[in-house]
C-alpha cells in the first residue's frame, strides 16, 4: 500500500530528497452521497514525474484539483513544501485536460497569462512568454488565435503557460487525451527532453498505461471508487539515450503487463 | 438557494416579490402597482364576468390555430432549408430579417391583407412563431451528426427512411424551437388583439382601461403572464423527457 | 330576416354616441337589424368596411377615398366641426402668438388639425410643431395641469375648462367654418344592394335628429327606454342632456342629414388644410357621397 | 448529401467556376432580395388587394418621404425613446444578468422576475402604461424597457454561468483574484452570448417602440403609418414598414460587425 | 510501392486467396483544389486485416469512404468480389468513429438496424441482432439507450450492427479513438477473438502504430497529403496464445521502430 510518511514537521530547509507535495489523509466526500478518494496518503519528490492511473471514475481528477487547490478536501490536508495548501499557489500550475485557452487571447497572450494575473509588465512577461513558447516548439505561432491550432499545439500552448509562471510542480489532468496517437507519442518524447531541461516536478493523470510507465518515475494506480492508493510502483528505466529505447526495455514491458493484468478487470 | 442553513425552495422569490408588490401598493409608492390583494379580488371579478369567456375563448383559438400554421410551415420550412443548399442560401436571409424584426409593424399590413378579425389575429401569431421554428429545425437538421446519414446510408435506408432519421435527430432543437414558438406566440396574440381591432383580451383590456379599472387590467395581465409560464414550462417538460430518452447527442 | 347592417366605429361608444344607438334602436324597431362593432381607430374602421367586415362606418373618409379611390361613399352628415381652440391666457392671447409655437390636437388627418391648419393660413401664422394626443379630455387634463398651452378641445371639455380654470383660459375665434366632423359611410355595394334596409336607417336617423334637435331631454329618457350605454357610471350618463342640449344650441348635429354645398365645403376646408389635394370647383360629390339614400328617405317622410 | 460530385467531373473550369461564384454569399443575398422584390411587384400588379402597393410605388413613396423630410422627421422622434429605452435597458439589464451570474443570492431573488418577463406577453402592459404614465415619453420609453430589458439581462445572466468551467478554474489556479476572474475571463468568455442577447434586445426594443407609437400616440414612425393608412397612401405605408423593418435589421448586424470589430479579435477577417 | 495487381477480370468464382476489394488509379479531389487522394491501387484479400496508416489529414477517412461507397472518387474505381462499386452495398458494413448509434433506439434496434432496412421480419432480425450484441459482449445491454452506455460499449453496438447484416467486409474508420485507452486495449484484444470466430476481411483505419501492428495482417502507411501509398507491410506476427505476448514479440516492437521512424517527421 502506500509509503510510509517520512517525516515532515518544520523543515524549513527543503533537501532535494524530501517530498515537495504531500497529502495526509485526503478524504472526498461529493454533494454528501459520492465518496470519490478516501485516506489519500502519498509523497512527491521534488524533481520526479508521477502519474496517476487507475480506471474511470476512481478520482483521479479530483484528487489533482485537491493539490492544486482548486477543491477543497473533505478531510486530510496537503501540504507543499512543508505549508498546507488552503487554495492555488504560485508554487503550483496547472495544465487543463481541455486545455483551457482563452479563445480570444492569442498564443503569446494565453502563455503568458498567468504572469499577467500576477501583475507582471507587460514587455517582460511576453518576453518569458516567448522563450517558453519557443520551447514547447511553437516559434512563429506567437500571434496565432487558438482556434487556428491543432489540438496538439493547443495543448502546447497550455504547457508553455504553466512552465511560464515558473512554478515547481506542474499538473496535468489527461494532457495527452484530446490529441490523436501520433502527435502525443511525438508530445511524450518532448516531455521527457523538457523534463532534462527544466528541473520540475510533474504529477499526471492518465488512462494509459505505456504512457504511465513511459514517462514516470513511479506511478500511483488507484482503486476503483471510492479511490484509494491501490499501489505504488517506481518503475526503473532508464530515460536517457533514444527515446524508442525505452519502449523495448523489458522493464518497461514487464511492467507495462503487470499493471495491465491489474486494471483489467475493471475495465468495462 | 440556503439561509441560515434552510434549503430555500426556488419559487419562494416570488412569495418575496409578491409582499414588496402588496406594500408598494397599500402606501401607493407606484402608481402602476395598486396592492396584490386588490389584484386578487379583481382576479374572481374577471373571470367570472360573460365577456372573459368569449376573450378567453377567441384568443385560445387564434393562438391554438396560429401556432398550428407555425408548427407545419416552421417544421417544413426548417427542413427544406436544412437539406436543400440553395433554398437555405435564398431563404435564410429573410428567416433571419423577420426573426429581428419589428413584426409589431408588419401588424398593419396584415390587418389590410387579413381583414380586421380573427384572421389578422391569427396570422400575427403565426408570423411571431413561425421563424425562430424554422431557425431551429433547420439547425437540428444541420447538425444531424453527418455520420448518422451515413450510416443509414450504408445500411441501405431508403429515402423516407433517412428523412425520418434526420426529423428524429432533429427532434430537440425542433422542440426547443416549438417551446420559443410557443412562447413568442403568446405575445403575438396579444399584440395582434391590442393593435387589430377589438375582440378578445383586447376588448378586455380597453374595457378596463376606459374604465379605470386598474386592479382588473392587472389580473387580466396576470392571468396573461401565467398562461404563458405554463405552455413554455409544459413544452420544457416534454422536451427534458426527449433530450433524455436521446441522451447526449452527437 | 336579413343579416344585421353591422356598424363599425373607431372608438368605443360614449355619450356622444346616444344619438345614433337611439336611432339603430328604432331602425330595429322597425325591422333591419343592427350590430356595434368597435375598432380602435377610425382608420381601422374604413378597412373594416372595405373589407366588407362592416357595412357601415362613422367618420369623415374624404382623404382615404380620394387616394384610394376605394367604392365607399358617406351618405349622412351626423355633425358638424364644433371645436374650440383653447390658450392659456397667462402665455397666448391670440392667434398671432401662436406663429412659432406648439399646438396639440387630436391626431394626424383629424379635423382638429384641418382646422388649426387652416388658422395658421387665414392668420398667417406657422406653428413650430403640431403634436397628437388623442382624446379631448386628455388635451384638456393637460391643458389644466400646465403642460399644453394651446389646444382644440371639445365643447365639453372646453366647459370642462371654463368650470376649473375660469378666467384662465380663451377661447379663440373661428369664424366661416363649416365642416362635416362625423358621417355615416358604405360600401356602394351596401348602398346599392341594401337600399331598403339603409333607407329605413336614413329616415330613423333624420327622426331622431330633428327629435333631439327639438327636445335634447329625449336623449336621456331613450337611454333608459332601450337600456343603452347601461354599464356607463351614474356620474357619466348624467353629463348626456347637457352635453345635448349645449351642441344643439351650438349647432353641431344638422337636421337634414347633409347636401351637395357641404361636400364642397368639407373640400374646401380640407384642401386649405392640406389634407385633400382636389378643389371644390373641380370636383364631384358623388366621388365622395352618395345621397340617393337620404333624399328617398326624406321624400318618404 | 456528402457525396457532392467533385467539380473536375461535374463540368471542367465552367463547373468550379459557378460552383466557386455560387459560394459568394453576397450573390445570394441579392439574388434573394431581387426575388423578392420581384414577387412583391407582380403581386402589386395583379392588384389582388386594393391597398397592396407594387414594389416600385412603395420605392417611389420612400424617396417621396426621404425628400420632403417627412421620414426624416418621423426617426427623428422614434429614436428618442428607442435611444433612452435602450441605453437604460442595456445598463440595468447588463449589470443586473451578470450580478445574478456572479451571485447566488441576487440570482435567487431576482430571476424569477426576469424569467417571467421574457416569457410573458410584456406587450400587454403598455395600455397600463399609459393608464398610469400618461402619453408621453415617459410611457414609450418604459415601452421600450418592458420588452427589451428582459432577453438582455437573461442572456447576460446564462453568458456569465455558461463560462467554461476549466477556465475559471485556469484563472484560480493562476492566482487570479476574483476581480480578474471576472475582468479577464468571465466578461470576455461571456461577451458573445451577453451580445447575442444585446442584438436580440435591440430588436424587441425597436418593436417596444413602434408598438408604443401605434399603441399610445402616433408619433414618429408609428404616426407615418397610421395617417398614410388613415388617407390610403398605403405605398408611402408600406415603405414605412419596410424602413423600420430594415432599419432594425441593419442596427442588428452592425451591432454584431462591432462586437466583431470591438471584442472579438480571433474572428476578425472570418467573416 | 504497392503492390503489383493480380489478375483480376471475369473471375466469378472468388478463391480465398483472391482479392475481395481492389481498388484501381483512385483520385479523389475535393472542391476543385484539395487533392486528397492520388493514385491509389491496392488489394485487400478475403479474411485479412489490413490497417490504414498515415499522419492527420493524408486521406485515410477519404479512401474508406470511397470503398464503402459513400464518397465517390473523381477518378478510379473500386471493386468489391470483381463488381465495380456505384454506392454502398451488402456486402460491405462500416463501423463509424463517433459510433453513429440513433439515440432514440435500444441497444437491440440500434444493432438491428441494418438488418431492419433489408425487410428482415422483426422476430427474425431480432433474434439476430441479439446473438451479435451477445458476441461483442453486451448481453444483458439489450434494452438500454446509447446514452446509458460508456463509450466503449456504443462502439461494440456498432460493431454489431456492422456484424449482423453478414457482410464479408467490415470497414472501421478509427473505431477506437474515442474510447479510453484501457477500455481499447481490451477491445482490441476482443477484436483479435472475435476474427477467428467470424471469416470476415476487416479494413481498419487508425492513427496509433501499436494498434495497426498489433492487429493487422497488413499495413498500408499513406503518405501526407496528397495520400498516396507509401509502404505495404506485411507483419508476420503470431497472433495464436497470449494476446499480450504480441507487444513482447520483437517483430511487434521492430516493426513499431520503423514504422514510427517513417512518421514522425509528419507530426506537426
Ligand atoms: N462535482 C461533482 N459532484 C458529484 N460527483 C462528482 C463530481 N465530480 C466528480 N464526481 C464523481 O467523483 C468520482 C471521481 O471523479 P473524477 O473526475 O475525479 O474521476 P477520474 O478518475 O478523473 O475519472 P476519469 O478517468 O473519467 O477522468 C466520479 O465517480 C464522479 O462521478
Ligand atoms: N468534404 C471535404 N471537403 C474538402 N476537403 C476535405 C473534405 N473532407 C476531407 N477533406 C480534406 O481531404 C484531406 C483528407 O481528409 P481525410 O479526412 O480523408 O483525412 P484522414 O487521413 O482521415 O485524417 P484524420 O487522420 O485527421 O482523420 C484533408 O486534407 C481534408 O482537409
Ligand atoms: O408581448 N411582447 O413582449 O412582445
Ligand atoms: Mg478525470
Ligand atoms: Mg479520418
Amino acid at each position: 500500500m502506500a509509503h510510509t510518511p517520512a517525516s515532515s514537521a518544520g523543515t524549513t530547509a527543503t533537501p532535494v530528497d524530501l517530498p515537495i507535495v504531500k497529502t495526509e489523509g485526503i478524504h472526498k466526500v461529493y454533494g454528501g452521497t459520492v465518496q470519490a478518494l478516501k485516506d489519500i496518503n502519498l509523497e512527491f519528490k521534488r524533481g520526479e514525474m508521477t502519474s496517476l492511473l487507475g480506471p474511470s471514475g476512481c478520482g483521479k481528477t479530483t484528487l489533482l484539483k485537491i493539490i492544486a487547490g482548486l477543491l477543497k478536501p473533505t478531510a486530510g490536508e496537503v501540504r507543499v513544501n512543508g505549508k498546507p495548501v488552503t487554495g492555488p499557489g504560485p508554487e503550483r500550475a496547472f495544465v487543463f485536460q481541455d486545455f483551457a485557452l482563452m479563445p480570444w487571447a492569442t498564443v503569446l497572450r494565453n502563455a503568458a497569462f498567468g504572469l499577467e494575473q500576477q501583475g507582471v509588465a507587460r514587455a517582460e512577461r511576453e518576453e518569458r512568454a516567448r522563450h517558453y513558447v519557443e520551447e514547447v516548439g511553437l516559434a512563429g505561432f506567437e500571434d496565432k488565435y487558438p482556434h487556428e491550432l491543432s489540438g496538439g499545439m493547443r495543448q502546447r500552448v497550455g504547457l508553455a503557460r504553466a512552465l511560464a509562471v515558473d512554478a515547481d510542480v506542474l499538473l496535468m489532468d489527461e494532457p495527452f487525451s484530446a490529441v490523436d496517437e501520433q502527435t502525443r507519442r511525438k508530445f511524450q518524447e518532448d516531455l521527457i527532453r523538457l523534463r532534462e531541461v527544466e528541473n520540475k516536478t510533474f504529477i499526471i493523470v492518465t488512462h494509459s498505461i505505456e504512457e504511465a510507465v513511459y514517462l514516470s518515475d513511479r506511478i500511483v494506480l488507484l482503486s476503483p471508487r471510492p479511490g484509494r492508493v491501490a499501489q505504488v510502483l517506481d518503475p526503473d528505466i532508464n530515460r536517457t539515450g533514444d527515446p524508442d529505447a525505452i519502449r523495448r526495455a523489458p522493464e518497461y514491458l514487464d511492467l507495462t503487463d503487470d499493471i495491465w493484468r491489474g486494471l483489467r478487470e475493471y475495465v468495462e | 438557494m440556503t439561509l441560515y442553513g434552510f434549503r430555500i425552495p426556488k419559487f419562494a422569490a416570488l412569495f418575496f416579490w409578491i409582499v414588496v408588490w402588496e406594500i408598494v401598493g397599500q402606501f401607493e409608492l407606484m402608481l402602476l402597482f395598486p396592492p396584490f390583494t386588490e389584484v386578487l379580488a379583481a382576479m374572481t371579478d374577471v373571470v367570472t364576468t360573460p365577456s372573459f369567456v368569449e376573450a378567453a375563448r377567441i384568443t385560445a383559438y387564434c393562438y391554438l390555430v396560429g401556432l398550428s400554421l407555425a408548427v407545419v410551415a416552421g417544421i417544413g420550412l426548417g427542413l427544406l432549408m436544412g437539406l436543400v443548399p440553395a433554398a437555405d442560401k435564398l431563404l435564410n436571409m429573410w428567416v433571419n430579417i423577420f426573426l429581428s424584426a419589428p413584426l409589431s409593424a408588419l401588424v398593419p399590413v396584415i390587418m389590410i391583407l387579413f381583414g380586421m378579425g380573427e384572421p389578422t389575429v391569427i396570422v400575427t401569431v403565426f408570423m411571431f412563431a413561425v421563424w425562430i421554428i424554422a431557425l431551429d429545425t433547420r439547425a437540428g437538421v444541420q447538425h444531424v451528426s453527418p455520420s448518422l446519414k451515413e450510416m443509414a446510408f450504408s445500411f441501405g435506408a431508403s429515402r423516407v427512411q433517412r428523412l425520418k432519421i434526420v426529423l428524429l435527430s432533429a427532434l430537440p432543437e425542433i422542440l426547443a424551437g416549438i417551446r420559443l414558438g410557443v412562447i413568442r406566440g403568446v405575445k403575438g396574440v396579444v399584440i395582434g388583439q391590442l393593435l387589430v381591432s377589438i375582440i378578445g383580451v383586447g376588448a378586455l383590456f380597453s374595457l378596463y382601461s376606459q374604465n379605470f379599472l386598474m386592479g382588473h387590467f392587472w389580473a387580466l395581465i396576470l392571468i396573461l403572464f401565467a398562461f404563458a409560464l405554463s405552455l413554455a414550462e409544459l413544452i420544457g417538460r416534454l422536451e427534458q423527457k426527449v433530450e433524455y430518452y436521446a441522451g447526449a447527442r452527437g | 330576416q336579413d343579416d344585421p347592417l353591422r356598424v363599425a366605429m373607431g372608438d368605443i361608444a360614449s355619450v356622444e354616441s346616444l344619438n345614433l344607438l337611439i336611432a339603430m334602436e328604432r331602425a330595429e324597431e322597425r325591422g333591419v337589424p343592427m350590430e356595434l362593432t368597435y375598432f380602435n381607430s377610425e382608420d381601422v374602421a374604413v378597412q373594416a368596411v372595405l373589407s366588407g367586415e362592416a357595412d357601415i362606418g362613422v367618420g369623415a373618409p374624404y382623404a382615404f377615398i380620394e387616394n384610394s379611390d376605394a367604392p365607399i361613399r358617406m351618405f349622412y352628415r351626423m355633425s358638424t366641426l364644433l371645436f374650440f381652440p383653447v390658450v392659456n391666457s397667462e402665455v397666448y392671447s391670440g392667434w398671432e402668438d401662436l406663429d412659432g409655437e406648439e399646438v396639440t390636437v387630436h391626431s394626424r388627418g383629424s379635423g382638429t388639425e384641418a382646422l388649426m391648419r387652416l388658422m395658421e393660413k387665414e392668420h398667417g401664422i406657422e406653428f413650430s410643431n403640431i403634436s397628437y394626443v388623442p382624446g379631448s379630455e386628455v388635451r384638456a387634463g393637460a391643458m389644466l395641469q400646465g403642460t399644453v398651452n394651446a389646444s382644440i378641445v371639445d365643447a365639453a371639455n372646453f366647459r370642462l375648462l371654463q368650470e376649473r380654470g375660469g378666467e384662465k383660459f380663451k377661447r379663440l375665434p373661428i369664424d366661416g367654418v363649416n365642416a362635416t366632423d362625423e358621417a355615416l359611410y358604405a360600401n356602394t355595394e351596401v348602398l346599392e344592394g341594401r337600399a331598403e334596409d339603409m333607407q329605413v336607417f336614413v329616415e330613423e336617423l333624420l327622426r331622431t335628429w330633428r327629435d333631439i334637435d327639438e327636445n335634447p331631454e329625449l336623449v336621456g329618457e331613450l337611454r333608459e327606454e332601450y337600456g343603452l350605454l347601461a354599464d356607463l357610471p351614474d356620474n357619466v350618463a348624467a353629463e348626456a342632456v347637457p352635453y345635448y342640449t349645449e351642441a344643439v344650441e351650438g349647432g353641431v348635429y344638422p337636421t337634414d342629414g347633409g347636401e351637395p354645398a357641404d361636400v364642397a365645403d368639407d373640400i374646401n376646408f380640407l384642401a386649405a388644410a392640406g389634407q385633400v389635394e382636389s378643389s371644390a370647383d373641380e370636383v364631384d360629390p358623388s366621388r365622395y357621397w352618395d345621397f340617393g339614400p337620404l333624399e328617398k328617405a326624406k321624400s318618404a317622410q | 448529401m456528402s457525396a457532392t460530385v467533385p467539380a473536375a467531373i461535374a463540368g471542367g473550369p465552367t463547373g468550379s467556376s459557378i460552383a466557386r461564384f455560387s459560394q459568394m454569399p453576397a450573390m445570394w443575398r441579392i439574388l434573394s432580395l431581387a426575388l423578392f422584390f420581384a414577387v412583391w411587384e407582380i403581386a402589386g400588379r395583379t392588384n389582388f388587394n386594393y391597398a397592396f402597393p407594387t414594389f416600385f410605388e412603395t420605392l417611389a413613396a420612400f424617396f417621396e418621404m426621404i425628400f420632403d423630410g417627412s421620414m426624416g422627421a418621423a426617426y427623428l422622434r422614434t429614436l428618442e425613446p428607442l435611444i433612452i429605452g435602450l441605453v437604460l435597458s442595456l445598463g440595468v439589464g447588463v449589470s443586473a444578468g451578470v450580478a445574478m451570474g456572479l451571485r447566488k443570492e441576487v440570482e435567487f431573488l431576482s430571476l424569477p422576475i426576469f424569467i417571467t418577463m421574457q416569457a410573458a406577453p410584456m406587450a400587454a402592459l403598455i395600455p397600463l402604461i399609459t393608464f398610469v404614465y400618461g402619453i408621453g415619453l415617459t410611457s414609450k420609453v418604459l415601452a421600450v424597457i418592458f420588452l427589451a430589458m428582459p432577453v438582455i439581462t437573461i442572456n447576460s445572466y446564462k453568458a456569465v454561468r455558461n463560462v467554461p468551467p476549466s477556465l475559471l478554474d485556469m484563472s484560480r489556479s493562476f492566482m487570479g483574484t476574483r476581480w480578474q476572474q471576472v475582468t479577464k475571463v468571465i466578461l470576455p468568455a461571456a461577451s458573445p452570448m451577453m451580445f447575442a442577447g444585446i442584438r436580440l434586445g435591440v430588436a424587441e426594443g425597436f418593436s417596444g417602440v413602434v408598438l408604443a407609437e401605434l399603441l399610445i400616440t402616433p408619433t414618429g414612425i408609428g404616426d407615418l403609418i397610421t395617417f398614410h393608412r388613415s388617407v390610403a397612401n398605403f405605398a408611402h405605408m408600406y415603405a414605412t414598414i419596410a424602413s423600420i423593418v430594415a432599419f432594425a435589421v441593419i442596427a442588428v448586424s452592425l451591432l454584431y460587425r462591432l462586437e466583431i470589430t470591438l471584442f472579438r479579435p480571433e474572428k476578425r477577417g472570418l467573416s
